[in-house]
């Protein structure tokens, strides 16, 4: 079995310079004129406003309703991480097999029908 | 190949990675990297929890607690962090830091 | 190695050879065998990724021209006709331009992040392309966990995505990647418990393990044919994963009459080019798993006596599920961010996960019929 | 000892030090987001660990939940918290130096008693695709933990929502 990932580990050098090597090429080949007007942030063409502190000036104050869509996220994506060893379960296609997997999926769809009664998966 | 590693190795890799983990927890200003601190804790737990089932089980195939054990861990960090993170949240909209040692309503 | 086989299967006998030979040479060399063991592992995977490697970029590079080649079509243009017959050298002279494109780096760029962004999106989609089975045991590695591996690797492209929308100091981009983060993870438990049905059906999560599942009744067996569970997933993980990847109709954040051009407002030249070859990537990864999963993957007539038609059959699927991806984007307009959401959540997961526990029901029934219906067949 | 053996101790040398460096980074980095990616890094570390453990689910799923979630719920809290762009003076409080030493002491402490501990290798192989084991024992030994999970996920989602609307 650990063959297979040595091999996995190889590819990942690979994968790692395989887009590092372009870079590398455009920075060879590319003119390199840098100047002021060029490397302002684009704003559609307005000047950007508030200069003074300089991470300040673009932040955007983002709504909670990520962080929500987040949670719910997590939530679901640990469900999925158990359903896949329960697919190639040994003792597939019993009674309980199915049983038991339909309990754990109740409950979290009771989350979800949680978050929807509380209007939380409505985007504004 | 697997044992050609000593079990020491990890047991001392975990170690040292809690300990870091453990550093951050403590020391760090920002909630949410007191709660990195925390995940990096757990994580050196799970690596010791799966070189015990490894090194220890005479039958890793058909027992694998470790594995299991490790699994529930990470559940439990996915609940500890989005309840932690929330909960930074809800303080930051309410008294607009994430510092912990603005944090300190309950001294008064 | 007789004659016959080696016409018939090429590239695994091939591969055999390589490596036989290798071997052999170091052998009599007198170099230990464990030595030996590690230096052909080295050579034969080399040889193997730099294939893929080179194949990747050559996919992309076409694929780009096939798109614009049919959406013109479909839009009642010409597309790209200059460059060759047909325009078939587009793609070079495109790839020519973003080498020498100037790279601008605006002020205020968090640099490292800036930087690295383009290179983890591109990362996970290059390793991706280890598991793909492209034919009859062609294919890099062939992981007991393959699907999961490929869904894992998608996952990973959040954080590309959130390093663009950070590290270009630019509202737009960051607006564009919080949009692109939020609607990747909605679309992401649709896609996954999808791919999980074909996982119920074979039994097994290995992607060679579920395209022998397919195999025999002429295509009938394909996971596509298990009416009504089959279409169903089929659709929902089409309809996921293209959302997942932001195109069209899904390409909100990336929607240039509201947020300019999202998260990669602020590239130029090849780190641009690193965001699109990643796109096209994972439209081809899309469709060859779906291929795989779904449709019986290298199965095809004749397979069992020439393997190497299997590879044939491989691509003919991609390119065709290729081209219903193309097809959406030449004709779909754009949905609303709260539809988008709507849809994930109120319509996707419950979808999914209703079909999962029906597919877990009725499997016995399933697994009943195929049996039957082989037992009739042959 | 041999080739293959060699090969084995280096590889996990190179994990083990760059997970460990990626782990330092994510406690001392400033910025609060390069601590975040810092920490995505370690992550991915850990899965290698795994996998050089063989067990290869746990990797795979590291990857899924650690740095497809976990890590994207920790950068959607930083991008929402805001203010943290502007590097503070220090990311660490003042007691930082005692913790520092007390933690130096407890990683000593841990590190010699690992090393006096008779460590017993009773590990079996592990040859075939052991995944299919893993559900059977999820659904049969540990039925009770793998249903109360979910009523754990339930909870901790009620409660952060619940915590974090507006």
């Amino acid at each position: 079995m650990l063959e297979r990932y040595a091999l996995i580990g190889l590819f990942a050098f690979a994968a790692i310079t395989f887009p590092i090597l372009p870079l590398v090429l455009a920075f060879l080949f590319r003119p390199k004129k840098p100047t002021r007007l060029k490397q302002s942030t684009y704003e559609c063409g307005i000047e950007i406003q508030n200069e003074a502190p300089e991470a300040q000036a673009i932040w955007v104050q983002f709504r909670v309703q990520y962080y929500i869509y987040a949670i719910l996220f997590v939530v679901f994506d640990i469900e999925v991480v158990f359903v896949y060893p329960w697919a190639v379960a040994t003792n597939q296609m019993t009674f309980f097999w199915v049983a038991e997997m339909a309990i754990f999926m109740l409950i979290l769809v009771g989350a979800l029908a949680y978050a929807w009664r509380k209007n939380l998966l409505e985007w504004v | 190949m697997t044992l050609h590693i000593p079990l020491v190795y990890y047991l001392i890799v975990a170690a040292a990675l809690f300990c870091i983990g453990l550093f951050g927890a403590l020391a760090r200003k920002n909630a949410i990297a007191v709660l990195m601190g925390i995940e990096l804790m757990l994580n050196a737990v799970n690596i010791n929890l799966v070189a015990f089932w490894r090194y220890g089980s005479p039958n890793p195939v058909s027992n694998q607690a470790g594995i299991v054990f490790a699994l529930f861990v990470i559940t439990l960090a996915a609940a500890e962090a989005a309840v932690g993170l929330a909960l930074v949240i809800a303080v930051y909209r309410s008294r607009d830091t994430v510092n912990v040692e603005e944090i300190d309503l309950l001294k008064w | 190695m007789d004659i016959w086989s080696f016409i018939t299967n090429p590239l695994v006998s091939l591969s055999q050879l390589i490596n036989n030979l290798i071997t052999s040479i170091l052998m009599s060399l007198g170099i230990p065998a464990d030595i030996t063991r590690i230096v052909v592992f080295l050579i034969t995977g080399i040889i193997t990724i730099t294939i893929l490697l080179l194949l990747a970029p050559g996919m992309m590079m076409y694929m780009t021209w096939l798109e614009r080649k049919l959406v013109a079509r479909m839009q009642d243009r010409l597309g790209p006709n200059r460059v060759g017959p047909f325009g078939l050298l587009q793609p070079i002279a495109d790839m020519i331009k973003f080498l020498t494109k100037e790279d601008i780096v605006p002020e205020g760029v968090d640099g490292p992040v800036h930087l690295l962004a383009p290179i983890v999106v591109v990362i996970p989609v290059i390793l991706s392309f280890a598991v793909i089975q492209f034919g009859v045991g062609l294919g890099a590695v062939d992981l007991n966990l393959a699907l999961l591996y490929l869904v894992a690797l998608g996952s990973v492209a959040t954080i590309g995505v959130f390093m663009a929308g950070f590290g270009s100091h630019n509202k737009f981009a960051m607006i564009g990647g919080m949009r692109a983060a939020a609607q990747i993870i909605s679309y992401e438990i649709p896609q996954v418990l999808a791919l999980s049905i074909p996982v119920l059906l074979a039994g097994s999560i290995s992607l060679t393990g579920i395209v022998q599942a397919q195999s025999g009744l002429f295509g009938l067996g394909w996971f596509f044919f298990y009416i009504p569970i089959g279409p169903i997933a089929f659709l929902a993980y089409l309809i996921a994963a293209t959302a997942e990847v932001n195109r069209v109709p899904f390409d909100l954040p990336e929607a240039e009459s509201e947020l300019v051009a999202g998260y990669h407002t602020e590239y130029s030249g090849m780190k641009f080019g690193l965001f699109y070859l990643a796109e096209f990537l994972n439209t081809f990864l899309i469709s060859a798993i779906a291929a795989t999963v779904f449709f019986g993957g290298w199965q095809g007539p004749l397979v069992a006596q020439i393997p190497i038609l299997g590879v044939v059959y491989f691509f003919g699927k991609t390119i065709l599920l290729i081209t219903v991806q193309l097809w959406f984007r030449g004709t779909l307009p754009r949905i609303r961010v709260d539809q988008l959401m709507n849809f994930g959540w109120k319509r996707l997961v419950p979808l999914t996960l209703g079909l999962v526990l029906f597919t877990a029901i009725t499997l016995p029934i399933y697994r009943f019929v195929m049996l039957a219906l082989k037992g009739l067949g042959g | 000892m041999d080739i293959t053996g060699i090969v084995a101790q280096l590889v996990f040398g190179l994990v083990a030090v760059l997970t460990l460096v990626a782990g330092f980074l994510t406690v001392t980095f400033r910025n609060v987001f390069h601590a975040g990616l810092a920490l995505v890094g370690t992550f991915f570390g850990v899965a290698a660990i795994y996998l050089m453990l063989e067990a290869e689910f746990l990797a795979v799923v590291q990857v899924l939940i650690y740095i497809g979630a976990i890590a994207v719920l920790i950068l959607f809290a930083i991008m929402l918290t805001r203010g943290l762009m502007q590097s503070e003076t220090s990311n660490i409080n003042k007691q930082w130096a005692w913790a520092a030493l007390a933690i130096a002491t407890l990683f000593l402490g841990m590190f010699l008693i690992i090393l006096q501990v008779p460590w017993v290798h009773s590990g079996g192989a592990v040859y075939l695709d052991i995944t299919p084991f893993l559900g059977t024992q999820l659904l049969t030994t540990y039925l009770l933990p793998f249903e109360v999970v979910s009523v754990l996920l339930l909870a901790a989602l009620v409660g952060a929502f619940i915590i974090a609307r507006e």
